[in-house]
């Protein structure tokens, strides 16, 4: 099969929803003419035209609220919000207005749009353009929430992003851009609120997303190799939608469970599926639950300081090795 | 407040005859159905029916009827948490709006939405926003829609004074204007952001107009209490919306007779204030236009009646509507119509 | 001791804390001349004058934005952002400069400011205006968050807000205004940090905040006379910082832990220290911890509905007999 | 761009001698600094010394330099990303900005904030700020303590044209207004937001200044790459300030010559743009105002020659440095030195 980046698998994605839907519009910050500053969307601008690939001002509340106006009256609108902790500055539109307009008219009111953003660290740009913010999304009522770690994902959970009626938010994580996978020709279309296990294991559940998936199947072979430690590995890839039967179903055969987080250590993802599990699957579970994750402070710029702080396959193996032998 | 000046560059002097008989008894009773409508909502509220709060239009009833006599079907309303007046008058009727107030299952979003919500697709509103500025680029999305799609609607956007100072009026204005959007933004200059008079926050005296020049768009302030200027403003600019010309920016002074929202006695008004609208009121005003023009007492009898007979019998169907049913706590979330976020 | 409501605490706790330093300001939307839209600063315009005690525009961006200046350069501001559902259109200063810049200037930075806001449902007010956002500020690193649920620790606690060096989200839950309590006279100041057991017991351990803790301790009180379970309530008051040694003692003593929370489910502060907890104090635990949380939905406006959404002491006390008798 | 009306609106045209020899030496020796500098920062990229994304001013120094040297101690500088030219400006050392950008333990911060939020609050720099538009709000708060203890002070902050277009603008920009506060803000028209050039996305052509009249304020365009026009500005600026009158809006037309970040080749530049500014370099423009009143080649080579040593010498200084160790990770999140949000 041919081998794609991450990053050229966000354009195919979109590039595929364009050419088959008419009604779906993308727009964004550089995105058009310039191609997206992490060169995301290279070309869109030329295949599909100046009318459904749009440059906008330095305006990312009308970004949201014009795909948000333009989503309820008939179009499929793709925004993207350079990087996520630009959230924070349209947060009205993710919290407050896509997830809660069909809910407050009755049924009335439709949202079928699709925020991408480029999520994570490991680019050593600090504390205001790093973070992880999936829980930020996770914690709203209303809102889907994915995020892929392989290219094909890219493409599949994307084109179920566009296709699907609800508002979803596309994480991207900006230190997969680069990294490649094997993609095959043809339309790519998954499905949201899956799971994927990347890797069968009967000792220990490992929960990854995003950047986090490949370093937890590193550690899930050195665990292995090194310590006979056989761990299942699942890319969790949907936040809202959950695959909960997965992950129940993975833990009542390992009875162990470790979530591996990017995003800082409170009221992440880790610790909702944790409380999940502990309520549901309390005696399945032969030991605590542990979350890995980055702690609890703002993201350093120093590379060596932000190799420090998120989870590394390293840290993994430590963890679950302890807590395995303990 | 309007100068002298402003008003004389208000397009129209309510004088000239090119609205029309029928037009004007239209406005007529959807003022008076709002008037109506919005002091019953103040009564139901003492009798402890209205719950949870409510912003009346009183006294800005015209900018209501004015605008929407102008629309035509498939033109879109975007309102605010003050959206009765808005909703009422694009015809959605006076039950479904009281029923939502009095959040009864036969309310207009069967209690789910409250007063600050009121929506109305198939009328066109698409939505009453409760948290300031946001509707805005909305409004603008749904321009964009239409210009992308090649259709002719307008959207028409409501709002407040005190709107025009948070991020999100400057962000849309400007993104209007560089897409050209067809979108008209009508600021409902009431003289008050809540309490706090508008001219004590804003660095400019018309909050909305003396920022049009930002977006590169003309400045526009008409008298708000007068339907038929309402009218024709809202005319000239749905024309140049649909023309491709780009969007509007108006700003229509108005007052409102009630509190800000319905536990607010008001009394932060300077003395003499409330009366001096008052014989501005937009019902005196329009039920003299009409006399002016030769309409007779008794077909405005007629809409008196009519109109108050809407409003009690709406009145009564609401108290006898049931409360909304425990089953639809939970539907409605996602587009399946349930709410599950997991498997 | 004489009884006054949680509304007038509040303006007794913003007097105290201006009265003993000039360097305290106050600003916020109708919050001067009007008194506020929830009659909670009625009094301190008038005390405190036009250039301590301000109205500002409709513009939270710059309403917090001018008190982190402000607070960066000597001033001890206290923001009022009325309803914190529009912690939304100015989550920037919440979460990505507030809680940053300290970290970011390598300690250079100062930020000793209070927003204060009002939380939660109960007032028919529907989507946009009843949410409890705590999780939206716990999830952000090098902020604290207060909750208070009693007038006595509205005042306390608002006091050490303002005498905190960091920026402090003290979250006054609209419910609880009306309602009374016992406050000493004399200046009252509380410390940031520290959880209350409202009642104690040995059979389960009940976490609640604001709303929620008269619900639990009304529920706890029916537990014990109708069902023989004792419970400890504990209202954790200060999210951030947590006070997990009061929690994780209480848990070794009980074995059984119950949160109740207003925010809806998925993040929330429940599932955070449900995971502390699952992961530190594992084997002190006969039972699955359960969050007691509203559902992960929009709420809706009707009293009826609402009524239906929010924990109640009835739903405590049910969940609470079926877990320790099932 | 400037036409030749705005040009001549511009105080002062540099030729009359109001700002005297030391002064002009000061502005000569800043921008010759913040050039070598930042041309330094360029070629430590190239060799992967230089670490995560930078934003350089080459081609604005101007604007930079003619404000800090109008600027008083004590007066506060509230910068962008593009931040090191108005850190350099307040004297910073060379070695603590590169040490920063190189993500070494000498670093202003040691490569804790990285190149994006250069601060030093010794220097009365408050900040460098990532997410647009956050900072002048900020700036309004330190200005309303200045107000509020009677202090003299003014906060000066800096931002490009594409940061007019965000809501934080136009709020901070009213709020100022009507608390008459004394802040500068400077709008530095670089002609682009990132790679967009700045007409395609603002509707009016002077992004800062056509929107002054929002807020009340006169509309200022100045030459932003005369040292000499910009110090001039800001002295009247600051002096309005200062005597209570309240904020200013100005608009410094510049060019940045290099791309928008560190990895930007800026191809979107059409053909000619980039050498037409080039012939407006600020330092070119500075150096020949030098010799126009005077200075001799000699005293202009030898501040040539010691800003090369300073920006040499803090080269070899920040690669021999360490790198940041590893117990800083977690210091100063809170006011007690460390990161415990539990006990
Ligand atoms: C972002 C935000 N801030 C504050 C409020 C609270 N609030 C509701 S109405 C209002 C005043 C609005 O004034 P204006 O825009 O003049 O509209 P009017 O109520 O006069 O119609 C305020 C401050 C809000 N709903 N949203
Ligand atoms: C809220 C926000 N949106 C987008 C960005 C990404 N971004 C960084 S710089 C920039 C362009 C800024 O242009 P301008 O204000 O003209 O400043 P310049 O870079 O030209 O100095 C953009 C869009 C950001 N940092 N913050
Ligand atoms: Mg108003
Ligand atoms: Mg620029």
């Amino acid at each position: 099969m041919p081998e794609i980046t991450y990053r050229d698998a966000v354009i195919r994605g979109i590039a595929q929803e364009m050419a088959r839907d008419n009604d779906v519009v993308f727009l964004g910050e550089d995105v058009a003419k310039a191609g997206g500053v992490f060169k995301a969307t290279v070309g869109l601008y030329e295949q599909f035209g100046p009318l459904r690939v749009r440059d906008t001002p330095i305006s990312e509340q009308a970004i949201l609220g014009a795909a948000m106006g333009a989503a309820m009256t008939g179009l499929k609108p793709i925004a993207e919000i350079m990087f996520s902790d630009f959230f924070a500055v349209c947060f009205d539109y993710i919290a407050n207005e896509f997830p809660k307009s069909r809910y407050m008219s009755n049924g009335q009111t439709k949202c079928p749009l699709v925020v991408r953003t480029g999520n994570g660290a490991g680019s050593r740009f600090g504390a205001q353009h790093s973070q992880s913010v999936e829980n930020w999304c996770m914690m709203i009522p209303g809102l889907k929430v994915v995020a892929p770690s392989s290219p094909v994902d890219v493409i599949g959970l994307l084109a179920a992003a566009v296709r699907d009626p609800d508002p979803v938010i596309f994480l991207e994580h900006k230190s997969l851009y680069a990294t490649k996978g094997e993609v095959p020709d043809g339309e790519i279309v998954d499905r949201l609120g899956t799971a994927k296990i990347v890797r069968p294991g009967r000792d220990a559940t490992i929960l990854a997303l995003a950047l986090m998936v490949p370093r937890a199947v590193e550690a899930a072979e050195r665990l292995k190799a090194e310590h006979g430690i056989d761990c299942e590995v699942i890319d969790v890839r949907s936040l809202v939608p959950l695959d909960t039967q997965t992950i129940l179903a993975s833990v009542a055969k390992t009875h162990r469970l470790f979530t591996v987080e990017e995003n800082p250590r409170l009221c992440g993802w880790g610790a909702e599926i944790v409380s999940i599990v502990a309520d549901e699957a309390f005696y399945d579970l032969d030991g605590p639950p542990v979350r890995i994750t980055t702690p609890h402070i703002p993201l350093p710029a120093a590379d060596i300081l932000e190799d420090m702080v998120l989870p590394t396959a390293e840290r993994i193996v430590e963890t679950v090795r302890r807590s395995l032998q303990s | 407040m309007a100068t002298a000046q402003d008003r004389a560059q208000a397009p129209g002097s309510g004088l000239n005859d090119d609205i029309g008989e029928a037009k004007r008894l239209a406005m007529y009773r959807s003022q008076l159905r709002i008037r109506e409508a919005e002091q019953r909502a103040y009564d139901l509220f003492l009798q402890n029916l209205v719950k949870g709060t409510s912003h009346l239009s009183l006294g800005q009833e015209a900018v209501a009827s004015g605008f929407a006599e102008a629309m035509q079907k498939g033109d879109l309303s975007f309102c605010t948490y003050r959206g009765h007046a808005h909703t009422l008058a694009r015809c959605v009727s006076v039950e479904k709006v009281l029923g939502e107030l009095m959040q009864r299952d036969n309310g207009l979003m069967r209690g789910k939405g409250g007063s600050m919500h009121l929506t109305s697709e198939e009328h066109g509103v698409m939505g009453s926003y409760a948290i300031i500025g946001a509707h805005l680029p909305i409004a603008c999305g749904a321009a964009w829609r239409a210009q992308y799609k090649g259709d002719k609607d307008v959207s028409v956007c409501f709002f407040g004074d005190g709107t025009t100072n948070i991020g999100a009026f400057h962000e849309a204005l400007n993104f209007a204007a560089i897409w050209k959007l067809p979108v008209v933004f009508v600021c409902e200059n009431n003289l008050y952001m809540e309490y706090t008079p508008i001219g004590d926050v804003t660095a400019v005296p018309h909050p909305a107009a003396d920022r049009a020049g930002s977006y590169g768009l003309e400045r526009i302030i008409i008298d708000g209490n007068d339907a038929d200027v309402v009218y024709r403003t809202a005319q000239r600019a749905f024309s140049r919306a649909r023309a491709g010309e780009g969007p509007s920016l108006i700003e229509a002074l108005t007052y409102r007779h009630s509190g800000h929202s319905r536990a607010d006695p008001a009394k932060y008004r300077p003395e003499g204030e409330l009366e001096k609208w008052k014989q501005r009121d937009p019902i005196k005003i329009y039920r003299e236009r009409l006399q002016q023009f030769g309409v007779s007492d008794k077909v405005i009898a007629e809409i008196d009646a009519s109109v108050r007979q809407e409003v009690d019998d709406a009145t009564e169907t609401c108290k006898a509507a049931p409360m909304p049913p425990a089953d639809i706590l939970t539907t409605d979330v996602y587009a399946d119509g349930g709410w599950a976020w997991r498997n």
